[in-house]
């Protein structure tokens, strides 16, 4: 079900991008510098590695910046791989759209929820929300009424 | 009385027996589609809701009129008319007994499909008129469709006219008199059985109705043409529509299932009494079937529909007639 | 896949040959250059949605029309966005259920059944053979719902009535039954960390029975009524046709991506709940038109009543959840579990900082997938397949726009 | 087979449901069977005497996810509790039963009352008690104190699992 850490640090090697290997609970996750994340996906793909199905991309705010996570999948072998980049605030990485349609949806969304741009997105509009929504929704930093503030209002 | 009093006593009483007929159709309509979709359908107001639909025309003389500021002005008005009015025309051609018609024109059938010919140009009046997307989309498919099927309903009544020698529908019906083998009523939808399905597939598709209701179908361009339509306007054009049904399963009943005659009786005082009768219960029979086919099929799709029209109908029907009138002669002769 | 049959927008025509300029908003109609011989035929921008009557939701899709054909379409999401992740992030383990049933609310369970399983994969609770049993009973019994509701729907958008009152009736029967075990007929809160909120009450085996004992015989109804019908197959059949390479490509899980032959089921590939004990088998189409999806879904349906039969057949003792603690607060950590939901592959990808709090909840929402390969699907069909085809894809526009 | 066949097949089913029995409910006049776990609005339980069984631990106003219960306590635990207005956002509930899960002392219920729509929404809001005395400490069930929170967390949100049972090993 997982695929061997020397196996992915081969693939990424073939890529040409530095990665530290790590597996968790979660799985094999890879970090690789975002600037790199579309060609590695590009090699991935097509490369020895076949992974043909992205699962998922999203972001999360780790305080400090904006971390991707891509979720890939192997379908024949059925083995899932993260790749993880990490992006600081307002910051950009490249759109893998062209090997992968399916982030179509996804760049624009994490995009809008975090404040951030993907380079190359053929169609940069907002998904989910309209233009009256300035703050970046899904950042710690944009409030939300907090449990502990209704506690007592 | 004097002739013209006459005449405005008839339309007054066609015009009644339109909107009866409307006001009586829709709430059976109702009915019928509750009762095939396992549900009850209208039984609230009055008795069964039988006051349903007139309290529906009630609403709709009482609600507002509206017409869209960007719409055509004279068009947006004269569209329901233009509906509405050759329906109503198609109504006094039909024979309901020997003595009982509005006006018996030697050239019933043609008249009645000459007359239905305006309705499509209604349709796209409505639909270019009201300046909405989707009921100009509504619009050009009621155009394609009864212009394509305007032709095999025709050439399906040949055949008829040739076996009754005759335009007028009095004679039509009388021509069908009597027993054949004994037992068999000599009406014609036994010797043209396929010119009767030909004609029903193309009153199907003259009437909207289901498979083919590609102008005002609900799934996509929500009611077509009558999109911005309201209050009696809408009334109009919804009442067209049923006494479009009426009119065509009542000229099918007078050409193929032999009007107001039962097989058994024949001139005597009897049949002219029960003349009305027996032709409502045919046609209402006719109707219903049409409602069971609304409450079961799919739709299809425009280009399938008008594929079908010109590549399968008409040349079937045209060879229909040609066979038909060789066959005839032969037997004739 | 990197040919340029997927260049999209700005840097050229958007996919299939036909296509020209793409469609960008705001933006005014396009003439065609007014050649000597070429009419000057205008395409016409139409907005389908977000009030209409089988966008299935709020889904606002702009088709730019030439005469009846679709030459490009655009789906524009948001109009149902509450934000259920960022509330995930202030609501306690246990609160988020309520979240998540809003989220797919055909198939509440499901989502709830991720999520749970997600925080138990973190915590390493070992969740008690009843509850796993009940969970499985009770995600079937929430298939069948949706898929019967989109038997009826499908029927609808292809124009033939009686199917969605018919299915109605099933779906009454099944979702009485939901709500004598879980409280609520959409809104379950049913599956928490650790196992269910209730155990069966009595008399729901038989309901069960009952239900199974007439419901083989409305199916076959249905495929008289839609499959083998003359009408319904030149309307789906070809129709709408979402080969394999695109739908793995658009990241497409659960029918659409069966239809096309891909032998791919979460319950099968990595099975969770009391799925590796249920022996079922996975219908797959061939083309991946409307037509394959419309059986695969009903074929499903078969399956899901064989396994309820296999589940009333062995119904196990036991606890109807673990010993959990009032206040779960799961390690720090990240966790990906997957469930076989009536539109895909549906993942909770929890992010956990050690808190009672979950840190980040993205919900990988397979009707998300399956939705963004509208533009590609629609191009090039008339308006009535546009309605097929995005009746076939069975979007929630809840888990969509979350 | 045959082409046409199709059609007829189709009407005989619909003609097959015209005589089976219709499954409209007809509301106003016929009533469904509510199950006995339906969760409707929130309600209070009162013992025999009368007096209502809430304790006002607050323990239900600080489960609710979307905080819609608002109580107003006067005097302090020593001197028995005194609720002046247990406030309950009908509107807002989503009756997820989240509150009667977490209550300690089994006083609230989720009621089969499912006939909650008004015209006027200051019905919306329900006072559900005022000014009542609110019952002495024992416990309904037998709950584990609750594990003491680390400094900085917010109160102590007392969310026992399932029916109350839990051990507060975490």
């Amino acid at each position: 079900m997982l695929p061997a850490e020397a196996d992915v640090s081969r693939w990424l090697a073939a890529a040409g991008a530095s990665a530290e290997v790590t597996t968790s609970i979660l799985g094999v996750m890879a970090r690789i510098e975002a600037a790199r994340a579309a060609d590695v996906l590009a090699t991935l793909r097509d490369g020895e590695g076949r992974f043909d199905m992205l699962v998922d991309l999203f972001a999360i705010d780790t305080g400090e910046g904006i971390d991707l996570r891509y979720h890939l999948r192997a379908l024949e072998r059925d083995e899932d791989l993260y790749l993880a980049a990490y992006v600081d605030y307002d910051g950009e990485a490249p759109s893998a759209w062209r090997c992968y349609p399916a982030v179509l949806y996804a760049e624009r969304e994490a995009a809008e929820m975090f404040g951030m741009s993907f380079v190359g997105h053929p169609n940069p509009k907002r998904l989910l929300t309209t233009d009256e929504v300035q703050a970046p929704l899904l950042r710690k930093s944009t409030p939300i009424r907090t449990w502990e503030e209704t506690r007592r209002d | 009385m004097s002739p013209l009093l006459v005449i405005v006593l008839r339309t007054l009483a066609g015009l009644g027996l339109l909107l009866l007929n409307g006001v009586v159709l829709i709430y059976m309509l109702r009915k019928v589609l509750a009762h095939l979709h396992l549900r009850i359908g209208p039984n609230r107001v009055g008795p069964w809701g039988v006051f349903q639909t007139s309290m529906d025309v009630v609403k709709l003389l009482t609600k507002e009129d509206f017409r869209p500021a960007t719409a055509d002005k004279w068009l947006f008005r004269l569209a329901p008319l233009l509906i509405f009015v050759p329906s109503f025309m198609a109504y006094l051609v039909i024979g309901f007994s020997p003595t009982w018609h509005f006006a018996n024109l030697d050239t019933g059938v043609l008249f009645v499909f000459a007359v239905l010919s305006f309705v499509p140009i209604g349709i796209m009046m409505a639909g270019w008129a009201s300046n909405s997307k989707w009921s100009l989309i509504g619009g050009m498919r009621a155009a394609g469709q009864q212009i394509a099927y305007e032709v095999p309903l025709l050439l399906s009544v040949l055949g008829v006219v040739m076996l009754a020698g005759s335009l007028d529908l009095k004679v039509i019906v009388e021509s069908q008199a009597g027993l054949w083998l004994g037992f068999l009523p000599k009406w014609f939808i036994l010797p043209q059985f396929l010119g009767f399905w030909l004609f029903a597939i193309a009153a199907l598709a003259e009437s909207n109705q289901t498979p083919f209701d590609m102008s005002e179908a609900e799934s996509e361009l929500v009611t077509g043409f009558a999109n911005e339509y309201s209050g009696m306007r809408f009334g109009f054009m919804f009442l067209a529509e049923f006494s479009n049904l009426f009119v065509s399963c009542a000229v099918g009943t007078t050409l193929f299932f032999g009007g107001w005659l039962l097989p058994g009786l024949e001139h005597n005082a009897v049949a002219l009494a029960l003349g009305p009768i027996v032709f409502m219960v045919k046609v209402y029979l006719g109707i219903f079937c049409m409602m069971w086919i609304r409450g079961t099929l799919p739709r299809i799709r425009i280009d399938q529909m008008l594929s079908f029209a010109w590549k399968a109908l008409i040349p079937l029907s045209l060879a229909w007639v040609v066979i038909f009138a060789v066959i005839l002669k032969a037997v004739r002769a | 896949m990197t040919d340029d049959r997927l260049r999209v927008t700005s840097e050229g025509p958007i996919v299939a040959e036909g296509r020209r300029e793409p469609l960008l908003l705001p933006r005014g109609l396009r003439r065609v250059p007014r050649g000597v011989d070429e009419l000057a035929t205008e395409h016409l921008i139409v907005n389908m949605g977000p009030q209409h009557p089988s966008t299935h939701g709020v889904l606002h899709i702009l088709l730019e029309l030439d005469g009846e054909t679709v030459m490009a379409a655009e789906a524009s999401l948001g109009y149902l966005h509450r934000g259920i992740e960022k509330l995930a992030e202030s609501r306690r383990h246990h609160q988020v259920g309520t979240l998540l049933d809003r989220a797919d609310y055909v198939s509440g369970i499901h989502t709830e059944l991720a999520y749970a399983m997600a925080v138990e994969r973190l915590m390493e609770i070992e969740v008690p053979e009843k509850a796993q049993w009940l969970r499985t009973l009770m995600a079937e019994i929430n298939r069948i719902a949706s898929h019967v509701l989109f038997v009826g729907t499908f029927g609808m958008d292809t124009g033939s009535m009686p199917t969605f009152l018919y299915t109605m009736r099933e779906r009454e029967a099944l979702v009485d039954i939901l709500e004598a075990v879980t409280g609520s007929r959409m809104m379950f809160n049913y599956v928490r960390p650790g196992g269910v909120t209730g155990d069966l009450p009595g008399g729901i085996i038989e309901k069960l029975e009952t239900f199974l004992s007439t419901v083989d015989t409305y199916l076959d109804e249905y495929d008289v009524l839609l499959t083998d019908n003359e009408i319904f197959g030149p309307r789906t059949k070809g129709v709408g046709v979402i080969d394999r390479t695109t739908a793995i490509a658009f990241g497409m899980t659960g029918a659409p991506l069966r239809a096309t032959g891909m032998d791919w089921d979460v319950r099968k590939v990595r099975p969770y709940a009391a799925y590796a004990q249920l022996d079922f088998d996975v219908p797959l189409g061939s083309q991946g038109d409307c037509f394959d999806r419309y059986v695969v879904k009903t074929a499903e349906i078969r399956q899901s009543l064989e396994m309820i039969r296999q589940l009333i057949a062995g119904v196990p003792e036991g606890e109807y959840t673990a010993k959990v603690p009032r206040v779960l607060r799961p390690p720090a950590g990240e966790v990906y579990t997957a469930v076989e939901s009536p539109r895909g592959e549906l993942g909770i990808h929890l992010v956990s900082d050690g808190s009672d709090l979950p840190y980040r909840m993205r919900l990988r929402s397979p009707a998300y997938y399956n939705l963004a390969v509208v533009d590609e699907a629609l191009a090039g069909g008339l308006i009535a397949d546009a309605v097929v085809t995005l009746g076939s894809l069975d979007i929630v526009l809840g888990e969509i726009d979350r | 087979m045959i082409w046409g066949l199709g059609f007829f097949r189709a009407m005989g089913v619909t003609m097959r449901n015209m005589f089976r029995p219709t499954m409209t409910v007809q509301y106003p006049d016929e009533h469904l069977v509510i199950p006995e776990r339906a969760r409707w609005a929130l309600a209070h339980k009162f013992d025999e005497s009368g007096a209502p069984k809430c304790t006002a631990c607050l323990i239900c106003e600080r489960e609710c996810p979307d905080h819609i219960i608002h109580m107003t306590v006067s005097g302090d635990a020593a001197s028995g509790k005194h609720i002046d207005e247990y406030r309950y956002e009908l509107g807002a509930c989503m009756m997820c039963g989240l509150c009667v899960a977490a209550c300690p002392f089994d006083a609230i219920e989720m009621s089969h009352e499912y006939e909650l729509a008004t015209p006027d929404p200051d019905k919306l809001i329900r006072i559900l008690l005022r000014d009542v005395d609110a019952a002495s400490g024992k416990r309904a069930k037998e709950v584990a104190p609750v594990a003491a929170r680390e400094a900085g967390a917010p109160g102590e949100p007392g969310a026992p699992s399932a029916d109350g049972r839990g051990d507060g090993d975490a």
